[in-house]
């Protein structure tokens, strides 16, 4: 029959769409890891994926100040038979409280309850019971820090009561854990976080976190790589990391003047979430920037295979010379090399993550907070702070503000590479051509607050060529930020400020708003 | 409604050949064409707060235009003519008419593009008007600028920044012999004057005070001082000065004179849209002409057709020209 | 088997009709009230929605009337016209007659519904019958841009101005409104067209750059609304994604007294830590 | 400018003298590709859009993929669909789909299917031509599309996609920096419907010409069957029409690249880029662009009208019901559509005063439609029905006809279109009426002139196969669209269920993704029948479905020249089961008069045309 066929051929053709292998989204390496040595390189990137995972099963490393979202749970009942220990019924919520009240003070909440949430993927941390600590799980401990590779692989909630029912682990349990051990399951807001920012931000600001998602290409600024560690817009010291609230600012507001929108309509949980996801992304590509800048001055491709050019020679002399038993070939000073550089990686990777523990803690950073409160806006404080505007700003903003300045013109000197940029202008350091602010539009980037504004003056803005003026307008602190508040002032008035006769002179003659007039936003 | 007849009839349809009633539906079809043109025009200059008008700001001539006008509706009745003359078989006489509307397009073209050349000098082009005075003064050291670089370039300096550029240039000015020095030399003072008018634009003070001075003067301002605003009159007396300098002869030619047109921007869309479709429209038509005249004197009954339908379409394209005139020449 | 196709023609309409009778209580009917939680009720929050909703309902009785009517009458020949007698099909050029009422019948539906409606239409869109007290003080002015609301408020007390004023106050796409009497928002577009939709309150109106247009709404309910996207506007077309916040007379004054302190913060009176920086 | 060739055309008649002896055989090139014979270029045409409704159909499956899976890995393509980021359709990617399956249904595939395939193929042989008026420029006409198809699917590789949506409003299509592909795809896209602008120019003014001009002897204009009508007025529609889409874009072209500001107004920043110096007015592409494509609207529904008319009447062998009123209606239709563009603009804040002339003029274009359809149902009214697949496919026409018209006076009623303007209950209504109907009407009209193209008869059991699983996968995918519409959920949205109100709806759609994967697997019933029946079919006689009008006169499959025996008309197309045909129950056209009363004074020559 014919037709049978033919309907049969069509239909199992159909069935083949929904069930191809998805791919899967992957993390991108620095270009600068690529350049190392192959064998070096491979060992950055797998220290990378052990501490980090991959985009798919994120690891939530407890050394990183991040607050990855943890369940508390107990045992209360194990199946009898051993072997069966991928499954136990559990209970959420108020157990394990006496050990961990330290801890969990600040909170002041009871502990939150998975509720019908996926928790396939996370991992379990042992609190008490014989795998308390998690040495006894293979390969479930390192450093005393790094989680358990024990997993979860399904929580089905009890009908009745939500914070009780079966969970089912990936990995056999070998004696079972026994009733009454308590545990933690940590990473929700990892994986909530994840599945937020595949949604929300993943298409422009990458997978990785680099900002070169398929929409990047399409816009003006490009969007923020954070793996760098640097964010511009920031309540912290220029050199400090920005706090929780800052990111939260920038996710809720927006940034004006560029495609990053407002998502005000978050919930809290995932603004959050979304929060700590960005956090633990740029730490992860701040930690392989650091790790490979430490590796990349000896094991940068080239530079190694002069190395071991030239160590071949000096074996070879060595070997002749007869301090030396055998006699080196190529593959043997290039294993020696690649094992030195193997057994400091740990020790470079404890140090540069120590560093970046530190940054990324709360109580390291210094919120900037003016000493004085706002000079009252008077056309007394305007004129003071046009004088400073004029001798500090002018160079960039230009005289009137639009952001011409003469150095827009100049070629700037590239920071790393002492080397002027083949095109006129200001770049940042993501190597991108960035723009004086054109302050006559009433736009402000970082907020629109005075206190945003004085932040902005006061640390300069981080990663760009706008720099720090704390102190430079006065030796005395207080009256510096009293000269910062006029500023501010000024520039609030400059939208306001009547452009000179001429400029809009034939336009409202016809009645009409050119483009360079104050724009009505 | 009679569901049977006996006997058709042997010709259905209109008395007239395929081929001229296709050319009629085609010119229907233009019709469309260009009412949309006009009446998007129309839409626009209506809807626009104002129109330039005065001559000196849009450079129509309308002289020219009702010249051509005129040499339009003579081309028609010289086709109008050529048929007569093929339906009689005097193939020599709308061979010779035919010529002659050849002739009176080319014409047309020709004080056409008299037309555009004075705007294209003047630079009334499309998105390249300032509609007012900031723009204007902007436009002159946009202009400028363009001129030094391609001075540069043709020099075959290729500095980097400007001040790069003057330090390259001073050098080759040490090195240089014979003509090439005054060019340079000339040059390098060109830049300077278009380094200082381009910071005064940028900084929006009067041109008065030199850009070294000014520095200076910024540095000393005080509260509530404020600094003079340039004024289109003073770029364009700079302009003048300059232009009157000996030694820059001939590098301002292509820096335009600072004339805001408000709204300029959309009459000269407007404009050259219609126009240049227009143009491109004689030019089919000429082109349809010219396959005639091609013939010479092997011009035989064959071709009386073509002529026909090249006639209506020639017609078109006058009548076009009729509705055109008045609206962008005259109102 | 011609009884079958006749019958498969039936069997769709009513499937159709069922779908359109259960789908209020399955929800998928207009979006309602305030609360997001509370969407079941389907009902619009302004008067002149509720114009819009009723129109709605009257179109789709005649539409339904009509729907039914005409497949009745498919379904009634096609069941006659499976009978197999082997004989002619009917001989008829058509009836006069019947062409005259099916023209006149439906045209006159056609101009009630016309008529009927121009009123609405009025009230929503001509300038001129515009509530007065909302055309005096207009709100807010929402500014579109890819891809957020950008929402001006005049500093309270004061009217909104066409132009930006230095006590303005700025949020974005958290527009809020009060309850109880007409209000007008200018609706403006920074760059491409968009359109401003309100679905729980039945309002749409597309933001032009380089024009101002003035909306009017009038919620009755305190509470939460959508306030979406209607026209393309770019990729993100989809994320422009905002709230318009009803609330009673004096709280809406409380909010923008609010909303002036946050926005003239200074940062020193409040000597808390970073985080307290967000509201 | 090939409209005025000298050529001239020799009539029906005199052409017939010469018959088919006078035709030498053609080169392989001359007769399959860059042939001029009219129904070569037919079945080029039908072959060349069933290719690209497969195309739309991909790109409208991937759109509802993401609609029912938001940011899912899509199947197969995804592996080539950044990968690095799991594979997801990214939202610039979206407006892509969208903008082309749009742009290919709308231009590649309904377009040419009814102007192009049996606008070519149909009209010579039903009024009994044995050409078309310029057989050159209709095979120009066909080779014009090429350049098009190709223009569309490089704008698909250059910069990104056009993003803008089908309608390309400005400033998104019209600012480089607006939209993700509004560089060179965007120019290449408004290049691709130029091209099509050219295309349908020839075709309509060459339909134009043959039917007012080549009409067989007795062939008055009222004894032209519906096909023939719709495709008439078509042409008038798409002569008339066309022109201003095709100036609107070359005024966008013109801003694009030449500087100017037709729609460019002043201030606008877009993407960070510096403030636009213009004066233009965005609101003017909208009146231009509709003024062409409402009319298109009916272009892509007249001829299906015309044509289930005609497979209707045949297969309930009965005569059309209210032939006249149908053809006033038509007229009626197209006239009322040059007036009533501005109802796609009601939201779009021009005067409210023209908002409401256009809502009358819209309200009343919904009383021929009506007209016809209770014509329709006339029709099948004590019909001896022939429940094939063409039948069913014109009563599924019909039948969704009279949903998507109904919707649409939602639609006209200003207020309610206030709130479902640019909701999926607008994308449920223009489905219902260009898929719904007009597919239907085609796919009935593939089966129904199949015969006549290649002589075979298509397999009817395929053929119902086919149809049943087209008629459930269109309704369960399209008739939801109007609880989306009424949930208020807009259209062109990558992800819905971002917003609180409408994420309780992404089950329905779900349901309504599978439906359209079965719609689509569908599709290849009717390839796999088009290409079986066309090799291995039965072959069949001049005359299978037993239909009165010209075309089954000529051999199945007719030769160079249609007409072996020169047609000579003397009733209308639709005498079916008329007293005086005898035992038969149809009289074709060119049978003589049975009656006694014959009159030998030949009649008035025609000149109603």
């Amino acid at each position: 029959m014919r037709v049978l066929q033919l309907l049969i051929l069509t239909l199992a053709f159909a069935a083949c769409l929904p069930g191809c292998d998805p791919p899967e989204s992957t993390f991108v390496y620095n270009t600068k890891t690529e350049e190392l040595t192959r064998d070096v390189g491979s060992a950055v990137k797998e220290r990378l994926d052990g501490d980090f995972g991959s985009p798919k099963n994120s690891v939530a490393w407890l050394r990183m100040p991040v607050d990855y979202g943890t369940f508390k749970g107990e045992v209360v009942e194990v199946d009898e038979d051993a072997s069966s220990a991928y499954q136990f019924r559990v209970k959420f919520g108020s157990n394990g409280d006496e050990e961990t009240d330290g801890e969990d003070e600040e909170d002041g909440q009871a502990s939150p309850t998975p509720g019908e949430m996926n928790l396939a993927g996370l991992a379990i941390i042992w609190k008490s019971g014989d795998y308390a600590g998690g040495s006894q799980i293979d390969g479930g401990k390192r450093d005393g820090e790094k989680l358990a590779t024990l997993q979860v692989a399904a929580w089905s909630k009890d009908e009745e009561n939500g914070e009780e029912g079966l969970l089912s682990l990936r990995q056999l349990m070998d004696p079972p854990p026994a009733v009454g051990d308590t545990f933690e399951i940590v990473g929700h807001k990892l994986s909530f976080g994840r599945q937020l920012y595949a949604a929300h931000c993943q298409h422009c600001h990458g997978t990785s976190g680099d900002g070169a998602g398929p929409t990047a290409e399409y816009l003006n600024p490009r969007p923020r790589d954070y793996r760098p560690g640097k964010f511009k817009f920031q309540s912290t010291l220029k050199t400090n990391r920005p706090t929780d609230g800052d990111l939260q600012r920038i996710i809720k507001k927006g940034i004006p003047g560029t495609y990053m929108p407002s998502f005000l309509l978050l919930e809290d949980d995932e603004m959050d979430s979304i929060v700590q996801y960005v956090k633990w992304l740029s730490m992860r590509g701040e930690y392989e920037i650091k790790l490979v800048t430490q590796l990349y001055f000896d094991y940068e491709k080239v530079v190694f295979d002069e190395a071991v050019e030239s160590a071949l020679e000096d074996g070879l002399e060595e070997f002749e010379d007869g301090t030396r038993d055998e006699k080196p070939t190529k593959r043997s000073i290039q294993d020696e090399l690649i094992e030195t550089a193997n057994a400091d990686l740990p020790d470079i990777a404890e140090q540069e993550s120590n560093v970046l523990k530190d940054a990324w803690t709360k109580e390291n950073m210094t919120v900037v907070v003016p000493l004085v409160a706002r000079t009252p806006d008077t056309a007394e404080s305007r004129a003071r702070g046009r004088v400073l505007y004029v001798q500090n700003c002018a160079a960039c903003h230009g005289a009137t503000g639009r952001g011409d300045g003469e150095q827009v013109n100049a070629y700037m000197v590239n920071d790393q590479t002492r080397e002027k940029y083949p095109e006129p202008g200001l770049f940042d350091d993501w190597g991108q051509s960035i723009k004086p602010r054109n302050l006559t539009r009433g736009i402000y980037r970082g907020g629109r607050r005075p206190i945003d504004l004085f932040r902005r003056v006061f640390e300069g803005i981080n990663g760009t060529p706008m720099p720090p003026f704390k102190g430079k307008f006065d030796n005395d602190k207080k009256i510096n930020d009293a000269r910062t508040w006029d500023l501010v002032n000024y520039i609030y008035h400059i939208p306001f400020e009547s452009r000179g006769k001429s400029a809009g002179d034939s336009a409202t003659k016809h009645g009409r708003t050119a483009a360079s007039t104050p724009s009505t936003r | 409604m009679s569901h049977e007849s006996p006997a058709p009839a042997l010709k259905m349809g209109l008395p007239i050949p395929n081929s001229k009633l296709g050319m009629w539906l085609f010119l229907g079809t233009e019709i469309m064409f260009f009412t949309a043109f006009i009446g998007a025009y129309l839409v626009l200059r209506i809807g626009s707060p104002g129109w330039p008008t005065k001559v000196e700001d849009t450079h129509i001539v309308v002289e020219a235009g009702a010249i051509n006008t005129f040499v339009l509706i003579l081309s028609s009745y010289f086709v109008v003519v050529a048929h007569e003359a093929m339906g009689a078989k005097n193939f020599q006489k709308a061979w010779k008419f035919l010529a002659f509307t050849f002739g009176l397009s080319c014409l047309f073209l020709g004080i056409k593009s008299y037309e555009y050349y004075g705007k294209i000098s003047h630079d009334i082009l499309p998105s390249h008007i300032a509609e007012n005075d900031e723009q204007a003064i902007n436009k002159v050291t946009r202009e400028m600028e363009d001129v030094v670089n391609a001075e540069m370039a043709r020099l075959g300096m290729e500095g980097k920044a400007l001040e790069d550029k003057r330090t390259a240039l001073q050098a080759a000015i040490g090195e240089q012999k014979g003509g090439k020095l005054s060019q340079l030399q000339a040059l390098a003072a060109f830049d300077s004057e278009f380094v200082e008018l381009s910071r005064h634009a940028r900084d929006n003070v009067a041109l008065s005070i030199p850009s070294a001075e000014f520095e200076s003067q910024r540095k000393a301002l005080t509260p509530g001082d404020k600094l003079q605003p340039l004024t289109l009159h003073g770029v364009e007396e700079y302009l003048k000065k300059l232009r009157a300098d000996k030694q820059f002869a001939g590098l301002f030619s292509e820096v335009h004179d600072p004339h805001p047109v408000p709204y300029g921007n959309l009459f000269a869309s407007t404009y050259f849209l219609m126009t240049g479709f227009h143009a491109l429209h004689v030019i089919i038509g000429m082109i349809l002409f010219g396959m005639v005249l091609m013939q010479g004197s092997k011009l035989d009954a064959g071709w009386s057709d073509w002529i026909e339908n090249s006639g209506l379409y020639w017609h078109f394209v006058d009548l076009v020209w009729i509705f055109l005139f008045p609206l962008l020449y005259i109102v | 088997m011609r009884y079958f196709w006749a019958a498969f023609f039936m069997f769709w309409p009513i499937v159709a009709i069922v779908i359109f009778t259960i789908s209020p209580a399955m929800n998928w009917w207009f979006p309602g009230a305030g609360d997001p939680d509370s969407l079941t009720k389907g009902q619009s929050m302004t008067p002149l929605g509720v114009d819009i909703d009723n129109l709605f309902y009257l179109i789709l009785i005649i539409t339904s009337v009509v729907f039914v009517l005409t497949h009745i009458a498919l379904g009634y020949v096609l069941f006659r016209g499976a009978r197999d007698e082997g004989k002619k099909a009917l001989f008829s050029h058509g009836s006069h007659a019947l062409e005259v009422m099916w023209t006149i019948v439906p045209t006159g539906i056609l101009i009630f519904i016309s008529l009927y409606q121009l009123d609405v239409w009025r009230k929503f869109r001509v300038m001129s019958s515009f509530p007065e007290a909302a055309v005096e003080a207009p709100v807010a002015e929402v500014t579109a841009r890819q891809f957020e609301w950008r929402i001006r408020y005049p500093a309270p007390g004061k009217k909104l101005q066409l132009k930006p004023q230095p006590d303005d106050l700025y949020t974005v796409n958290d527009l809020h409104v009060p309850t109880n009497r007409p209000v007008m928002i200018q609706l403006r577009s920074e760059d491409v067209q968009h359109s401003f939709f309100a679905p729980q309150l039945r309002v749409k109106q597309d933001a032009l750059p380089g024009q101002v247009i003035p909306v009017w709404f009038e919620v009755t309910q305190a509470g939460h609304y959508q306030l979406t996207c209607a026209e393309l506007c770019g990729w993100g077309h989809y994320k422009m994604k905002a709230r318009i916040v009803a609330e009673p007379q004096t709280q809406f004054g409380k909010y923008l007294h609010d909303l002036r302190n946050e926005q003239n913060d200074d940062g020193v009176q409040d000597k808390k830590s970073g985080d307290a920086d967000d509201e | 400018m090939s409209t005025i060739n000298p050529a001239s055309t020799p009539n029906a008649l005199a052409h017939a003298v010469h018959g088919e002896a006078a035709h030498h055989e053609l080169s392989f090139v001359r007769k399959y590709i860059f042939s001029t014979d009219h129904k070569m270029i037919g079945i080029q045409f039908l072959i060349t859009t069933l290719l690209m409704l497969m195309v739309g159909g991909a790109l409208a499956l991937a759109v509802r993929w993401q609609l029912a899976y938001p940011w899912k890995t899509m199947p197969i393509v995804g592996e080539l669909l950044f990968a690095q980021q799991g594979g997801q359709i990214t939202p610039e990617f979206y407006t892509m789909l969208f903008t082309m399956h749009a742009t290919v249904m709308i231009f590649l595939v309904v377009i040419p299917v009814l102007a192009g395939a049996y606008g070519n193929f149909c009209i010579p042989l039903m009024i009994g031509a044995d050409d078309m008026a310029f057989p050159t420029l209709n095979m120009l006409s066909y080779w014009f599309m090429w350049p098009a198809i190709a223009c569309f699917g490089t704008s698909f590789f250059v910069g990104g996609g056009p993003a803008s949506g089908w309608t390309s409003y400005p400033l998104l299509a019209d600012l480089y920096e607006a939209a993700p592909g509004s560089g060179w795809a965007q120019n290449f896209w408004l290049l691709g419907v130029t091209f099509i602008g050219f295309s349908s120019m020839m075709g309509s003014i060459n339909y134009l010409t043959t039917i007012i001009n080549m009409r067989a002897p007795g062939m008055t204009l009222f004894r032209m069957p519906m096909t023939i009508w719709g495709m008439f007025i078509t042409a008038i529609l798409q002569a008339f029409a066309l022109p201003v889409l095709t100036a609107a874009g070359f005024m966008q072209v013109g801003d694009r690249l030449f500087g100017t500001v037709f729609f460019i107004p002043s201030g606008v920043v877009v993407n960070n880029a510096a403030p636009t110096i213009g004066g233009g007015q965005p609101l003017l592409w909208q009146h231009l662009f509709w003024f062409y494509s409402h009319p298109a609207v009916y272009i892509m529904l007249l001829p299906a009208m015309g044509m289930v008319s005609d497979m209707l009447a045949t297969m309930c062998r009965k005569p059309l019901f209210g032939y006249k009123p149908m053809v006033y209606a038509m007229a009626a239709i197209a006239g009322l559509g040059f007036i009533v563009w501005g109802h796609h603009m009601f939201t779009s804040g021009m005067n409210p005063a023209l908002g409401m002339t256009f809502m009358i003029s819209t309200m009343m274009i919904a009383l021929p439609s009506a007209i016809k359809t209770f014509n329709w149902i006339g029709t099948i009214w004590g019909g001896n029905i022939r429940f094939n697949t063409v039948f069913l496919n014109c009563v599924a026409f019909v039948s969704m006809f009279i949903v998507g018209g109904l919707s649409g006076i939602f639609m006209a009623a200003v207020p309610t279109d206030i709130y479902f303007h640019d909701t999926y209950f607008i994308v449920a209504h223009f489905h219902y009426v260009l898929f719904g109907a007009t597919l239907f009407g085609v796919f009935g009209a593939i089966v129904y002139w199949f015969p006549k193209m290649f002589g075979r008869m298509m397999n009817e059991k395929l053929g119902k196969l086919h149809f049943v699983l087209t008629f459930i996968g269109f309704n369960g995918t399209f008739f939801p669209m109007h609880m989306l519409g009424i949930a208020g959920m807009p259209r062109r949205y990558a992800d819905p269920y971002l917003h609180p109100y409408l994420e309780h709806l992404q089950p329905m759609n779900l349901i309504m993704t599978w439906f359209a994967i079965l719609m689509g697997v569908a599709q290849f019933v009717l390839l796999a029948n088009f290409a079986y029946s066309m090799f291995l079919g039965p072959k069949c006689g001049r005359n299978p479905w037993d239909a009165n009008s010209l075309e089954w006169s000529a051999p199945s499959p007719p030769g160079h020249g249609n007409f072996d025996i020169p047609p000579v008309i003397y009733r209308g197309p639709y005498e079916f089961s008329s007293p005086l045909s005898g035992d038969k129950d149809f009289l074709m056209q060119t049978e003589p008069p049975v009656t006694d009363n014959v009159n030998d004074t030949p009649p008035e020559p025609d000149d109603t045309a």
